[in-house]
């Protein structure tokens, strides 16, 4: 509930504001997460250990519309330098 | 067993509501840990929404949370519970304007900020393909303290000639052009001058040090602008004694 | 918008009560009037010196006296706190760099009290010490 | 280039810190409390002892040199300080600051050359 109702300077109004755009950053994260069945960086998966850049190689889109959940979609993704490589540690380098 | 606390005695302003500032005091937990900022968070989260004030990152780096700390200019998040007595008065920064309860307004300084071209006035427009330009540790050393400055503004509030006299460019503001004009890169330095070797700019200085004193990232504005004041006069009597050099 | 920043008055003439580092400064600042007096008594000294014996041995008498004394001693703190104040900011103003490497304040400063200590020292064998 | 002519002032009132740190304590220390105290020998201060001393060109350019640059440093730090009390009229606080130094170092002037 919001108790401030000052027009100037008001926190509690941004923090609210702020509060309703992070559900909505943390729903298109979920949802895309989930439809994503592999591991790459740091989205770590279980059930799915290896990256799938057949599948995956592409950046995953949520567009939010009348439901509560996100609709994934996803685009193409333009490699300049950086090519994707295996994430290894310590001695798996050499 | 009751619990220790803090009181901390905050200063209000509600421009809609108040004519003039006045005190309010919460009562808080003391914990060992806890910084200033920390306490009013709790304020903020277990008593009271409508308590304004800028932070961000608590740990000394962005300069948001600039307040005066038992009459002294600190960073809330540098300022720990145990080092104060079990009554804290917290008011925002002096010398500005009040927005609204610690929140002050600071369009004077980046109006001043912007005026000193704090940035590198590069020699010539150099495309990225053409790479960096170079500066040996020793360059950087000239110059590196000052580039510390988080803008948190308690160098202002504790300057008692931005006081007396607010068309004062400042520490902050001369600290940083001092910072481009040691930077072997720029070439700025007579661009600044304007601002910079004005009456409102070093020479309103009279060297009280309090913005040195109060710094949180050892900057050492007094020192920056001294520093200017000895290069501004030096070019001063050169120009005297060359008057051809004069533009 | 309904914004209406507010803007204490600050005090203009006895801010410097307010803090004990302004009080340290105002000091400092204050260090200039007992400077410039006895600058003054000189100046005079030297002038009633130029204009013979007789004016000048006035100017000695009119000197003397404990209330001639009790400024001297004061004078004098304040000049050593001049001194001290003085020497303390130098570092900062002027600060050197030998080898890449800024040389440490304290340097600086010890140099300056030995520099002090050396011409204290040489007046007062001037004088006949 | 910004046209603050405080670099003449504060050049004098740098030179004239500097000389003061080192000279003023000391000077007090001889002329107002060893000799009247006759920690030193009296004639020190003597109408023959220091009108010997200010025959040497030198001697007197230095005394000039030395009391010139403390005058006015003590003169420009109590314009500033007048503003830093409040008082608020630097026209005249500048003049009268400035004014005495000036006709100090004049006076200074005229006994150097008359010496």
């Amino acid at each position: 509930m919001l108790n401030d109702k000052s027009n100037v300077f008001n926190t509690d109004l941004f923090e609210a504001l702020e509060l309703g755009a992070m559900i909505d950053v943390a729903g298109a994260m979920a949802c895309a997460a989930l439809q994503r069945t592999e591991s790459r960086g740091s989205h770590q998966r279980l059930d799915y250990p290896d990256r799938d850049d057949a599948e995956f190689l592409r950046h995953s889109l949520a567009h939010y519309s009348a439901t509560d959940l996100p609709a994934i979609d996803y685009s193409d993704v333009t490699i300049t330098r950086s090519q994707p490589a295996e994430r290894v540690y310590g001695g798996a380098q050499e | 067993m009751s619990e220790r606390t803090v009181e901390l005695e905050i200063l209000r302003y509600d421009p809609e509501q108040d004519e003039a500032p006045h005190f309010q005091v919460y009562t808080v937990p003391y914990r060992e840990d806890w910084v200033v900022l920390d306490a009013i968070n709790y304020v903020k989260d277990e008593l009271d929404r409508t308590l304004s004030y800028r932070w961000s990152c608590h740990m000394a780096v962005c300069g948001s949370c600039g307040m005066v700390v038992n009459g002294e200019p600190a960073l809330a998040c540098h300022t720990f519970l145990r080092d104060y007595p079990q009554r804290i008065r917290v008011e925002p920064l002096q010398n500005f304007p009040i927005e609204r309860d610690l929140v002050v307004v600071m369009d004077d300084f980046i109006d001043k900020l912007g005026s000193v071209k704090p940035y590198v006035v590069a020699r010539e427009e150099k495309a990225v393909d053409d790479g960096e330009n170079l500066q040996t540790p020793a360059e950087l050393a000239r110059f590196k303290q000052y580039t510390a400055c988080i803008n948190c503004l308690l160098c202002y509030s504790a300057c008692p000639q931005y006081a007396l006299n607010d068309e004062f460019v400042g520490p902050a503001a001369l600290a940083l052009a001092h910072r481009y004009n040691l930077d072997s890169r720029d070439v700025g330095r007579s661009a600044r001058e304007d601002v910079v070797a004005s009456n409102p700019g070093i020479w309103e200085c009279s060297f009280v040090g309090a913005c040195s004193e109060v710094c949180p990232k050892a900057v050492d504005p007094a020192a920056a602008i001294q520093q200017t004041k000895i290069a501004s006069t030096g070019d001063y009597f050169l120009k005297f004694l060359m008057p051809w050099k004069r533009k | 918008m309904s914004r209406r920043p507010y803007k204490a008055e600050p005090s203009k003439s006895g801010w410097w009560l307010e803090q004990p580092r302004y009080i340290r400064y105002m000091m400092r600042e204050m260090s200039a009037a007992f400077i410039g007096v006895y600058a003054l008594v000189l100046i005079a000294g030297l002038f009633r010196l130029s204009e013979g014996e007789a004016a000048y041995t006035e100017f000695l008498d009119a000197a003397k006296g404990p209330a001639g004394l009790i400024f001297a001693v004061i004078a004098m703190l304040f000049a050593l706190y001049h001194t001290y104040t003085w020497f303390e900011v130098t570092p900062k103003a002027m600060p050197l760099v030998f080898a890449g490497k800024r040389l440490p304040g304290a340097i600086i400063v010890a140099a300056h009290w030995a520099g002090f200590v050396v011409v204290s020292a040489a007046l007062w064998l001037l004088a006949g010490g | 280039m910004a046209s603050s002519n405080k670099p003449v002032i504060w050049g004098l009132f740098a030179a004239g810190g500097t000389v003061a740190a080192f000279v003023v304590p000391a000077l007090i220390l001889i002329t107002c409390l060893a000799v009247p105290l006759g920690l030193l020998p009296p004639d020190v201060l003597s109408y023959g002892n220091l009108h010997d001393l200010l025959q040497h060109a030198l001697s007197r350019l230095v005394s000039f040199g030395v009391l010139f640059v403390i005058i006015w440093h003590a003169a420009h730090r109590m314009r500033i300080t007048a503003h830093d009390l409040g008082i608020r009229n630097d026209t005249v606080v500048a003049f009268l600051c400035y004014g005495i130094a000036a006709a100090g170092s004049l006076l200074m002037l005229i006994a150097i050359i008359r010496m």
